[in-house]
């Protein structure tokens, strides 16, 4: 497996651009070099996997891709065309939908409230708010997700950390785009919540919506990803298709070798002293 | 105003520069027309004078400080703490910068070496306005303090005290919002229907007292200190008694003067004993005339 | 999933508690406490003459108290706002007496100066960063300074009077601060105004676009900006309404009084945000409602009037009315607390 | 598998109490009722995992655990006499280490003030801060679990998702405890992160502390769980020991059926109608 | 893991923005531009006369700036710190005065009366989980009412003075209110009390456990309180620390003026917030600095003083010091924003 320059299947692509594309993009907070010289393309009808360590950089590209941060060098194309976003607004205008990893969800306001934040359905002369549509299709497409919320009235900030992520899902997912882009969505969530975001992300693929995914499970990553794109402090090793990975080379590329199974063996061993383990954290 | 103080102090023509320092809050009606009367007597004289005012005692000591610092040709100060004053004002004193004290403290002007005193204290004109409310035959007065805490303003109810009589009570009202004034008069009076005499501090609180006493049916006489244009007008309809003029465009008028012959001519007026100012008192009789003048600030 | 009837992680006794969980309602009990107090203590207190009375600052505080509460619900101070009344008045009054404007005219003049005013503190806090405390605390003094250099500057008087004979004043006035009989007793106008706009601030907070966006950028300014709500725009349009209720209050007490000092004003701002919190707006944002600010602005009022009813000696009134904002407050926070537990 | 009334190996267990110990507790939050008459127990040398979908209510066991809330029924025992906790301080205190899923850090402090709060140390006559000591600390210990700080100055805000909860763990298991409580500790980490935290967990059980370890990844709580608590809507289903059931099971368990395998071979149709599937989330 | 020897993900001006990145420098340039400016103004205020005169004023507001910047930084404010700087005054004159106490007892009773109302406000605070704001709005405006009947029932007047003649005057006065010569130039000692406290300050919160509870409690108490910080303990201390700074600056002032008016202090609670704010604190808790707060007051000192010195209009004052704040506010804004990012 190499990573190929040019992005897969670019070869047996059309001519179509990509709906979205960054070109050799940093970003520097202060002092501190977050990203540097990272490319790469969306396109309708896959789903691209950023992998990563802690602290690599996914989620700060993530903010780039949807106008949180302005990218302090490169480019930044939606189909094909250079642009200069102005904000999360000016994204989501141009079908750019995001669920963050930290900016989710205003913690005093009720989940309806929250969930229709920003594209509030409005009715009638005044155009006054359709309180009651907000609230019934927020619990409707909560419990499509497996979240039985008990009352849509309940401040966000008192839900469990699984329910928070949810809604925040749920909305991205609801109010549809050209362009989803998940930040770490089922990092929170319980087997089967996190099954049925999957099952989302794959329908959304369907549809024809490039998709961006972040996790660190590879287990979510590997079935629904097309594309994988490896980060590593800041810098890219570039973009993998699936045709050129396998799952294993996947899950070892994500934990920089093959741990996890080495340490279901070594956690079984039940050893009482941990001298002469091959990497001992502890001691390094 | 304005001109750079320090350099100027002996390069202005003949004038030289004196700083005014009051215990009076900046806009206060009172001090703003004693305000005007340094200012109009330093333009005559071809003097700088700077005006400073501020009710807290120690940022008081501190102006004078300041004006010591900037080695002025003379000082005015009001003395309504003469205790917290006597520092400040021994060191210009001591820098042979005279001073000349207005309005209070007229009994420790000599002791702490101003070279005279001008204007009498609000204690006097206190006594003043409750003689004349005692005549009126108020017995139950109500005095509305509008800045709680300030020695003036508590200066000129314990003298209606002392000459009115009858009971004394005292309210505390807040200038900045008038509405809220009227209607704690309007509720004093509703609630003590025995109070038969208001005498406000201010002339804005004695506008708003005079529609708390309309608005409540109330039969209370009004006297208010010092002058407005609404309040010549409320007198010359009768529905103020009186407003107690304490003449305090002189208090600004009459030290620069002194200063500026003292440093001219080394005059000193009257061998240090103090020059009074008032009080005079504004009624149906005289409001006419004043009329013009209070709204040209000199009244 | 299985759909629940009646999901059984529901406590028994949710319905009331959620109604008490309302912001607004800790303050009816802290209100309602402090009215059964004076009124113990003063039976005038209690008379219609009496509540004409105190109701009568109360609708001006509360008017502004409302657009203050918007604005910190939109996690903002507006510290102007006092001072900014007593600004329009002037501007209102020396146009019409000094150049003989029409009262009408000098009161649109007015509003265009407020909102210029709202919207020069709204942009800098938008675009500065710096918090709202320091900008408008900024805005306050200069407004302090000029509405007295200003004044003097054009009258030589610490204030402008003579509004009564301006032309087009009976009508202003009737309709901004006249009075309606009621049962014999006068009840000022601005007391419609107040409950109309107190009315009017609710349904936008509540039924609004405009409300949500408030409430976001208040409890969450990052977040409701990554989804899209134009936090700068309902920001300065914040600061905007807190002016114009500034400019509505200075009008009213300019028409009333007919003259308007240069330090009207000054000091009113705490008081207003005191209102606002003792309503249940939580100082750092997202929280509150615009019917607990007015009962606020009502609490504050009976309590301060309340005091003179008593008769109580004057010396001690601030110590009273500190002692009775602590007590309503805390009634009003005991009530929350036993409705519900918040976690952050 | 059956749930067992008596905890697992208490049969075989000696007459030594247990570390720790809830009887029947619940908790109401106003009109919520987010736990209801459960009982565990944490033993010294085990690991206890709690499993449960999203608002099951594990976050709120665990603060009840570690004195964050006050129970309002039930009974709480440390080694076998009933205790009641007056909040974290006294926890800690009595041996009881916790890693919130949501009460981690202070954002505006640094790293190293985050790392030592509550416990710093002090050296000299004034007993002053030892800031040296403290920096290095803090580096050395997140070093060791894999991730390599810049910058032990930077504050916590400023960090990414999974750094800021390695800050956390690092702390925890840096001040040892009796008992460690952790609250979904790996789900923000990368594989190689992940793998280090449950070496820790493994180290901490094998030096004979109790742990309990919340996590919604069977692939995590099977290698290190010795005991897991399952938890319904607020309700306890039972606990079960190790040797009662099997990893299989366990997945199922957690995930309501063995959904992630149906999933994977599901998305991999790569079916464009999402019509007659099996389960359609979005229909329901 | 690989541990690199130079970390290649830090750019490299790291470390002159780091310097930058310190709470009080942006106050620094502040400062610098408004000396710069008033002494281009006036020669007075640079000459060594004229920084003793200014820096006096600065001196026992940087004594309260620098205690209200702990508390801040701690998450609370302390409204009643102004006039509580009155109540000690009084009380001490009084005590010395109308009791015949020695100055140091009457001194020392006024620390005790002050540690008790600072106790009282941190445990309202603590307990009750009302805002601090509007507690120690409670207590300022309780304090203000006690100071002025108290003052009137004891003496008759609302101010009491002749503490020169007490017992013990002279040693007290040249310990907290006497002057310093140098190069001619008399410096109070309250600007070394000042420096003093201000190094104080900084040491506490930068090297002790205490001072890193206060960050932890006024960023997140939460958090702070999970991980066993004794929160309640620290908000409570850090009360009583403000209401000693405003002992010692009451006792300052009623030594250097020998007497004391009812209303001594009052609005002066904004002022020591405005010092800590300009000098970098955060209103919202959890970031700031002593030296901030110590250059925040030299500003304000400066800034007021200056307007006097350069001869102003009196009547324009306020808006010269407001437009001062602003600008100043601003230097350390953009100083600041050059320096760092925050993501929240
Ligand atoms: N505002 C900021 N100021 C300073 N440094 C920052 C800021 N935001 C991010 N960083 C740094 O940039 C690096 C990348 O952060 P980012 O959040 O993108 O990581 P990530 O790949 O999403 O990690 P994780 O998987 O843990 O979420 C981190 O080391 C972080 O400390
Ligand atoms: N302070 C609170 N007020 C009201 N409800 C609350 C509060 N805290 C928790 N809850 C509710 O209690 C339930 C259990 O929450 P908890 O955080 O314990 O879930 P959890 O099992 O940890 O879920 P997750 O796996 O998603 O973290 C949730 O439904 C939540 O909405
Ligand atoms: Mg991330
Ligand atoms: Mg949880």
């Amino acid at each position: 497996m190499t990573p190929s320059t040019v992005p897969a299947r670019e070869q047996d692509a059309p001519a179509a651009p990509p709906l979205l594309e960054v070109r050799d993009i940093g970003k520097v907070f202060g002092g501190v070099i977050a990203l540097r010289g990272v490319s790469m393309l969306v396109r309708a009808g896959e789903v691209t996997c950023v992998l990563g360590d802690n602290g690599a950089g996914k989620s700060t590209l993530i903010k780039i891709l949807s106008g949180v941060h302005r990218q302090d060098g490169g480019e930044y194309l939606l189909d094909g065309t250079p642009v200069r976003l102005g904000g999360p607004r000016e994204a989501l205008d141009r079908g750019i939908a995001t669920v963050y990893q930290d900016l989710a969800m205003v913690p005093l306001m009720s989940v309806w409230r929250n969930f229709f934040l920003g594209s509030e359905p409005v009715t009638g002369l005044l155009r006054r708010f359709d309180v009651a549509r907000a609230k019934r299709v927020a619990r409707e497409e909560l419990r499509a997700m497996g979240i039985d919320i008990r009352d849509v009235d309940q401040p966000v900030g008192t839900l469990s950390g699984g329910e928070r992520q949810s809604v925040a899902i749920a909305r991205a997912v609801y109010f549809g785009a050209r362009v989803l882009i998940l930040d770490e969505p089922t990092s929170a969530l319980g087997v089967k919540q996190a099954g049925v975001v999957l099952r989302y992300i794959a329908r959304a693929r369907d549809r024809g919506l490039g998709v961006v995914f972040i996790t660190h499970n590879p287990h979510h990553a590997f079935p629904v990803g097309d594309r994988f794109l490896l980060l590593n402090r800041g810098v890219s090793l570039g973009q993998f298709g699936k045709d050129a990975i396998t799952r294993d080379e996947l899950t070892s590329l994500m934990a920089g070798g093959a741990e996890l199974d080495d340490l279901t063996h070594e956690l079984n061993r039940q050893a009482t002293s941990p001298a002469g383990e091959r990497r001992d954290p502890t001691q390094a | 105003a304005g001109g750079a103080p320090a350099s100027a102090a002996g390069g202005q023509e003949g004038g030289g520069t004196f700083a005014v320092i009051t215990h009076g809050a900046a806009g206060d009606a009172f001090w703003d027309v004693v305000k005007n009367g340094a200012e109009a007597a330093g333009k005559q004289y071809g003097a700088t004078v700077t005006y400073q005012g501020d009710g807290d005692p120690p940022k008081q000591a501190q102006l004078i400080d300041q004006a010591v610092s900037q080695k002025v040709d003379g000082v005015v100060v009001s003395m309504a703490n003469p205790d917290a004053l006597k520092e400040a004002i021994g060191k210009a004193v001591a820098a042979r910068i005279p001073v000349v004290t207005i309005n209070s403290g007229a009994d420790k002007a000599k002791e702490f070496g101003a070279i005279t005193h001008v204007g009498q204290s609000e204690e006097v004109a206190g006594r003043g306005a409750g003689e004349k409310l005692k005549a009126e035959g108020v017995t139950k007065l109500l005095c509305v303090i509008h800045e709680a805490g300030n020695v003036g303003l508590d200066q000129r109810c314990n003298g209606a005290t002392a000459t009115l009589g009858g009971t004394v009570e005292r309210l505390q009202v807040d200038v900045s919002n008038l509405a809220d004034a009227s209607s704690k008069i309007k509720a004093r009076l509703q609630s003590d229907t025995s109070v038969n005499g208001v005498l406000a501090l201010n002339p804005a609180i004695a506008i708003a007292a005079r529609d708390a006493i309309k608005d409540g049916g109330s039969k209370a006489k009004l006297a208010t200190f010092d002058l407005s244009a609404d309040v010549v007008d409320a007198i010359e309809a009768g529905e103020v008694l009186f407003a107690v003029d304490q003449q305090q465009y002189l208090q600004g008028w009459l030290p620069v003067t002194f200063l500026y012959l003292y440093k001219k001519n080394l005059n000193t007026v009257g061998g240090g004993l103090p020059v009074n100012t008032g009080p005079g008192f504004v009624t149906k009789e005289n409001a006419a005339q004043v009329a013009e003048l209070a709204q040209g600030g000199t009244r | 999933m299985t759909s629940v009837i009646a999901d059984e992680r529901i406590a028994g006794a949710g319905r009331v508690r959620r109604l008490l969980i309302r912001p607004e309602l800790g303050s009816v009990v802290g209100a309602i406490a402090v009215f059964a107090f004076f009124s113990a203590q003063s039976p005038v207190f209690r008379s219609a003459d009496g509540v004409a009375n105190w109701l009568d600052p109360a609708s001006t505080l509360g008017i502004m108290a409302v657009a203050i509460a918007l604005l910190m619900i939109g996690g903002e101070f507006d510290l102007s706002a006092g001072v900014l009344t007593g600004t329009t008045g002037l501007v209102m009054v020396t146009l019409a007496t000094e150049y003989g404007w029409n009262v009408w005219a000098a009161m649109l003049a007015g509003l265009a100066l407020a909102l210029a005013i709202g919207f020069a503190n709204g942009v800098l806090v938008v675009r500065t960063k710096l918090p709202s405390f320091i900008v408008t605390l900024g805005t306050f003094l200069m407004l302090q300074g000029l509405n007295l250099g200003v004044t003097k500057a054009l009258t030589g008087t610490v204030q402008v009077s003579g509004l009564r004979r301006a032309e087009g004043y009976e009508g202003a006035r009737a309709l901004l601060a006249g009075s309606v009989s009621a049962g014999g007793v006068d009840f000022r106008v601005a007391i419609f105004w107040w409950i109309g706009l107190t009315a009017l601030a609710t349904w936008i907070l509540m039924r609004t676009k405009a409300g949500n966006w408030i409430f976001a950028v208040g409890g969450g300014e990052q977040a409701a900006r990554a989804v899209g709500v134009p936090a700068a725009r309902t920001k300065i349009a914040l600061f905007m309404v807190t002016a114009t209720a500034a400019w509505l209050v200075g009008s009213i007490m300019a028409l009333r009084f007919t003259s308007v000092q240069a330090s009207a004003g000054i000091g009113q701002e705490f008081i207003y945000i005191i209102a606002a919190v003792i309503g249940g707006c939580l100082l750092t944002g997202g929280y509150g409602s615009a019917i607990g600010a007015s009962i606020g602005a009502v609490i504050f009022g009976m309590a301060d009037k309340g005091i003179v009813f008593a008769g109580w000696d004057a010396d001690w009134f601030k110590f009273f009315l500190g002692a009775m904002l602590l007590l309503a407050t805390l009634a009003n926070r005991l009530v929350r607390r036993y409705a519900e537990e918040v976690r952050r």
